[in-house]
């Protein structure tokens, strides 16, 4: 028994890292779905789900329940084991993908040399999952779809990786939290440093997770729901995951080569060391709202529960606060060589990489309240003729900016805005070419 | 000019797959069912299958007395009742040779105008969820509600409002008619800039709509199109100034029209003709005389033998009723033409050539609604 | 070092039996998807073999690439007719009787010359960092054969298209 | 460790697969998939060197031979598009005409 605990010993933190993670992610994403929602529906002049739970809060366990609990459905005719595979492949690539990212500097599962590679790679698995499911649906909607994926996530993929050439050559490696920290060694994000690339990757991430105004794959007015369309029930809810976890993704991605990861805001101004307070600002910020919700319900049974469902969020909040802020001294042993506020130290990777996550996706979900969908030949014209092309005259502008700035002795940020003015006029040419 | 065939007999080439869509699909605006054939993602032929909302409508007619037909009529455009049923009134008016008193008349054209608004309410919130922009849609509900609630407040319906009679009207206005009406149209003059600002310049939009199911004038002309669509290709024809019912004479207004007969023009004619209608309503509304509501008519209609054609500009188009009396209760032949479905002609002109993204963009800039064009 | 060897066995079976099953299934899309498997594992092989941008190359390439671009022209032809048709033709016992002959022969000259085969193992860690490695070596001694595959690529873009392309009618 | 030897014989048994997937299937699509796994039969041996020999060179030609089966994919596929859409047919032994 001892024997065989010494030998999985190595193995269990990984394991708990791994099984956090991945609850954290479907965790997310259903909550993801409920923001979605919700936001949606306050640009829309509504409100969105209300009824199960205080404010809808409990509605992504109603929806996944009713998933769940429906039938799922066979299409005549469908290749039946690739259709039962399909979204387990598109599943397996986004969760996967996760274990690759550096959520702070002390909680990620795994760093490889090769990292980013590996991500691209994995998440290119994705679309696997998407023209296997289209094809064995074996009806004409689901291979439109699938035929439109395929085209766009292959075309877009080539925009993405130039763009993440263009911060690698800042970085000067491919492991994801050696690229955090190149950041924090050079104290500017490369947002500063390389907006085009910034711009593009985003763009493109939109187009790689087919969302609005690229959401062709899966366009509800002309192709009903596109690759998915024969899907139902559970099945359809491992696309559902698989599509929103690669939206976490891909803002994780971002969010990691050009927002700084885990690096607070100023990590290096010492007077905005206040920052480091936020998560207990925005706690408590979350408890006042519960408290006021809490009072705004009408105080009668029917709404009990959600009462005292909202003054237990209130409650909780609260006391997640005074734990982080719990200062080292009272821990036993009186905290030696621990910071002021060990829990809030400890946190501060992830608050701060997960508030930028959040800041990309609700961009996300406001690009689909806005625009119309795009039209498959724009779409590609848009990929080949644009974005494509700026891509390559970004690295190129980029990678010629560092090289003056290393035999000039010119500072690098000056150079590559100037690389990246070169860049803008070249894009300037090519939508005027177009007009 | 070019036969639709019967695409389903055709033999396929290596490329080309035949696409079903609807009768159930998100935006075939009801139970619309057209079958495309492909090559790739292009449309090369295209089938338009109608008949699922079929009722009957005009054998009714012939089963019912006039007044008893007139909530009939609602259910055919059921997204614009109002003007089926002045169409409706007042063919059975000329008829039996009396015509609405003034007030009456005014009254009617505020309430069809309002009716035009909701309508393109309706069209401009479907179509730009067909394109993809999931927002207008919310939006245009929002003002749309504000004139229901007038239909409501008016006549006690909302969608099928029966609100007109033949004669003139069933219900004098309520009190606050008029400054609902104008409250309405102070409101909606910004919240329809408002649109023209999500939409008009929004990139994607133009270029999902530019030269797009394009349709030009002798086209338009040769289908027998009518409405909005026929002004998108740039002919300047509008049964309110050529053939003027109701007080449409007594009003000013233009008739807007584009330029290429492209989507993107249509739209535009249907975002003026909303501006238009308001002008419309707030001329209208000033000026509402007094007097009485309902010509006298008699308890029993019962026009004399004859026929008569009565055509209105209904929000879609040219909407025609053709009544032939064989001097009893009910008519002999009642037909009604629709502007649906005559404008459905075009759509196989329209959408060769073009993507099966285009395609729902064109439904959507036909503005058609299948009770219409089944009947 | 044991669960090193055993996964090596592992998946070299794998990637085995699925190429195997690649080449008898009936339906071009099953055997796509046994070739990946069989890409899948060959690339866990380079992991285990220290070519981690090998794996990565091979993940992002044939499988996101090649492989994809497989299904995609699967799916534009039409199979039904293929697929009620023998999957084999008909010099198959030929072929199969020939490739057996050349897989006794490999085998037998791996077997006799494995002990001049066995050169001294390079010590774990020897190419390791393997990127910058493989990067410097690609760009300072094989610069050449580096441009003539860009060229090759470039070549073979624009045949694809011609190829594809449809006949202006 | 695992003796080199037994990488060679992998990439063997997959050459040999990939050989007999070749000259015994109709299906031209699984014949050009059947050579992708002959590359990688290559491939492996190359990479297995490499690792033994601590030269990275192996890897290297790796790296150029998935290129060229990337490219040989590409060609090959355009050239099937083009006979697909003359002959509505995908079977090898249905290519005997030189010109069509």
């Amino acid at each position: 028994m001892t024997l065989l605990l010494e030998t999985l010993k190595p193995y269990l933190l990984p394991l708990i890292r791994v099984l956090v993670v991945f609850l954290g992610i479907s965790l997310i994403v259903a909550y993801l779905v409920y923001a979605e929602r919700k936001i949606l529906a306050h640009l829309q002049v509504r409100l969105g789900p209300m009824r199960v739970g205080p404010h809808g809060l409990l509605q992504p366990i109603a929806d996944g329940l009713k998933l769940l609990l429906k039938e799922d459905i066979m299409p005549a005719g469908a290749d039946k084991g690739v259709f039962l595979l399909a979204p387990v492949i598109s599943v397996i690539a986004a969760f996967t993908a996760f274990s690759l990212i550096p959520f702070a500097p002390n909680f990620y599962i795994t760093d490889v040399n090769v990292g980013l590679l590996f991500l691209i790679g994995i998440s290119s698995l994705g679309i696997l999952g998407i023209i296997l499911g289209g094809w064995a649906s074996n009806s004409h909607y689901p291979l439109l779809g699938a035929l439109r994926s395929t085209a766009q996530l292959v075309s877009y993929e080539v925009a993405l990786g130039f763009a993440l050439v263009s911060a690698l050559l800042l970085a000067g490696t491919l492991s994801m939290v050696a690229i955090v920290e190149a950041q924090q060694r050079q104290g500017v994000w490369f947002v500063f440093l390389q907006p085009v690339a910034f711009f593009i990757l985003f763009v493109a991430a939109i187009a790689e997770t087919n969302r609005n105004p690229f959401d062709l794959p899966e366009a509800e007015s002309e192709l009903v729901a596109g690759f998915h369309t024969e899907y139902s029930g559970f099945r359809f809810s491992l696309y559902f995951l698989a599509e929103y976890a690669a939206m976490i993704l891909v803002s994780s991605i971002a969010v990691t080569l050009f927002l700084g990861g885990w690096l607070r805001p100023f990590a290096r101004v010492r007077a905005l060391d206040f920052l480091d307070f936020t998560p207990v600002a925005v706690l408590v910020l979350a408890a006042a709202w519960c408290f006021r919700e809490c009072f705004r319900y009408p105080a009668t049974r029917e709404w009990r529960w959600q009462r005292l469902l909202l003054l237990g969020l209130g409650v909780g909040a609260l006391g997640i606060s005074a734990g982080l802020l719990l200062p080292a001294r009272f821990l036993p042993g009186g905290g030696e060589g621990l910071p002021a506020f060990p829990a809030l130290t400890a946190i501060q990777g992830v608050f701060w990489f997960m508030s930028k996550v959040f800041l990309f996706l609700f961009g996300f979900i406001w690009f689909r309240g806005t625009f119309p969908r795009y039209r498959f030949d724009q779409l590609m014209s848009l990929g080949w003729h644009f974005m494509i092309p700026v891509a390559i005259a970004n690295v190129i502008f980029c990678s010629l900016a560092i090289v003056l700035s290393r035999q000039m002795g010119w500072g690098l940020p000056a150079t590559l805005w100037l690389g990246t003015a070169a860049t803008l006029l070249v894009a300037a040419l090519l939508r005027r070419e177009k007009a | 000019m070019a036969q639709p065939q019967d695409i389903s007999t055709t033999v396929l080439g290596a490329d080309e797959i035949i696409l079903n869509m609807g009768p159930q699909h998100p935006a075939t605006h009801g139970v619309l069912r057209v079958k495309l054939k492909l090559d790739g993602e292009k449309v090369i032929g295209s089938e338009c299958i109608i008949g699922y909302l079929h009722r009957g409508v005009e054998k009714i007619g012939e089963n019912r007395s006039y007044p008893q037909f007139a909530p009939y009529v609602d259910r055919t455009d059921y997204v614009a009742a109002v003007s089926n049923g002045l169409g409706y009134c007042e063919a059975v008016e000329r008829l039996l040779g009396v015509e609405a008193p003034p007030r009456a008349r005014w009254v009617r054209t505020i309430l069809t105008e309002l009716q035009r608004i909701a309508s393109h309410l309706l069209w401009l919130g479907t179509h730009a969820l067909d394109i993809g922009a999931i927002t207008p849609v919310f939006y245009t509900f929002r003002e749309r509600e504000e004139i229901l609630k007038i239909f409501e407040k008016y006549c006690g319906a909302r969608l099928t409002t029966h609100a007109f009679r033949i004669g003139g009207l069933q219900y004098e206005t309520y009190d606050g008619f008029e400054e609902d009406v104008k409250k309405f149209c102070r409101d909606f003059e910004e919240k329809v800039d408002e649109y023209g600002e999500l939409l008009t310049e929004n990139r994607i939009w133009v270029e999902r709509t530019r030269n797009v199911g394009i349709l030009t004038a002798q086209d338009a002309i040769d289908l027998g199109v009518t409405g909005p669509v026929l002004r998108g290709s740039g002919v300047r024809w509008d049964i309110r100034k050529a053939f003027p019912y109701a007080a449409y004479a007594q009003f000013e207004f233009d008739i807007p029209i584009g330029e290429r007969g492209d989507t993107y023009d249509r739209y535009l004619v249907r975002m003026e003709e909303m501006r238009q209608a308001r002008r419309i309503i707030l001329q209208a509304v000033d000026s509402i005389p007094e007097g009485p509501i309902l010509a006298r008519v008699g308890k029993v209609i019962k026009p004399p033998p004859g026929e008569v054609y009565h055509s209105i500009e209904a929000p879609k188009g040219e909407l025609g009723y053709y009544i032939v009396s064989d001097g009893t209760i009910q008519p002999y032949r009642l037909r009604i033409r629709p502007p649906s479905f005559i404008n459905l002609e075009a759509f196989d002109k329209m959408v060769r050539g073009h993507l099966v993204a285009d395609v729902v963009a064109i439904i959507g800039t036909l503005d058609i609604v299948l009770g219409e064009v089944d009947r | 070092m044991m669960f090193a060897q055993g996964s090596f066995y592992v998946l070299a079976a794998v990637a085995v039996v699925s190429a195997l099953l690649v080449i008898t299934r009936r339906n071009p899309v099953h055997s796509a998807i046994y070739l990946i498997v069989t890409l899948l594992s060959v690339a866990l092989l380079y992991l285990q073999l220290q070519a981690e941008f090998i794996a990565a190359v091979q993940i992002i390439l044939y499988i996101g690439g090649i492989m994809v671009l497989f299904l995609f022209v699967i799916m534009l032809v039409k199979l039904d007719v293929a697929l009620r048709q023998p999957p084999f033709n008909q010099q198959w016992w030929v072929a199969g009787a020939a490739a057996l002959v050349l897989a006794v022969e490999l085998v037998g000259v791996i077997y006799l010359g494995r002990g001049t085969a066995a050169l001294p193992q390079a010590p774990p860690g020897s190419l390791q960092p393997n990127t910058e490695l493989i990067g410097r070596t690609l760009y300072q001694n094989y610069m050449l054969p580096f441009e003539i595959a860009s060229l090759l690529l470039l070549v073979a873009m624009v045949g694809a298209v011609l190829m594809a392309r449809r006949k202006a009618s | 460790m695992v003796p080199t030897w037994h990488y060679l014989v992998l990439s063997a048994a997959l050459l040999t697969i990939g050989i007999i997937g070749v000259l015994t299937r109709r299906n031209v699509i699984i014949i050009l998939m059947s050579l992708e796994l002959i590359l990688n039969a290559v491939n492996i041996n190359l990479v297995a060197f490499s690792r033994q020999l601590a030269d990275v060179s192996g890897q290297i030609f790796a790296i150029f031979i998935i290129t060229v089966a990337a490219a040989e994919a590409a060609v090959g596929l355009g050239i099937l598009i083009a006979f697909f859409r003359n002959r509505d047919t995908v079977n090898a032994d249905e290519i005997d005409l030189l010109k069509w």
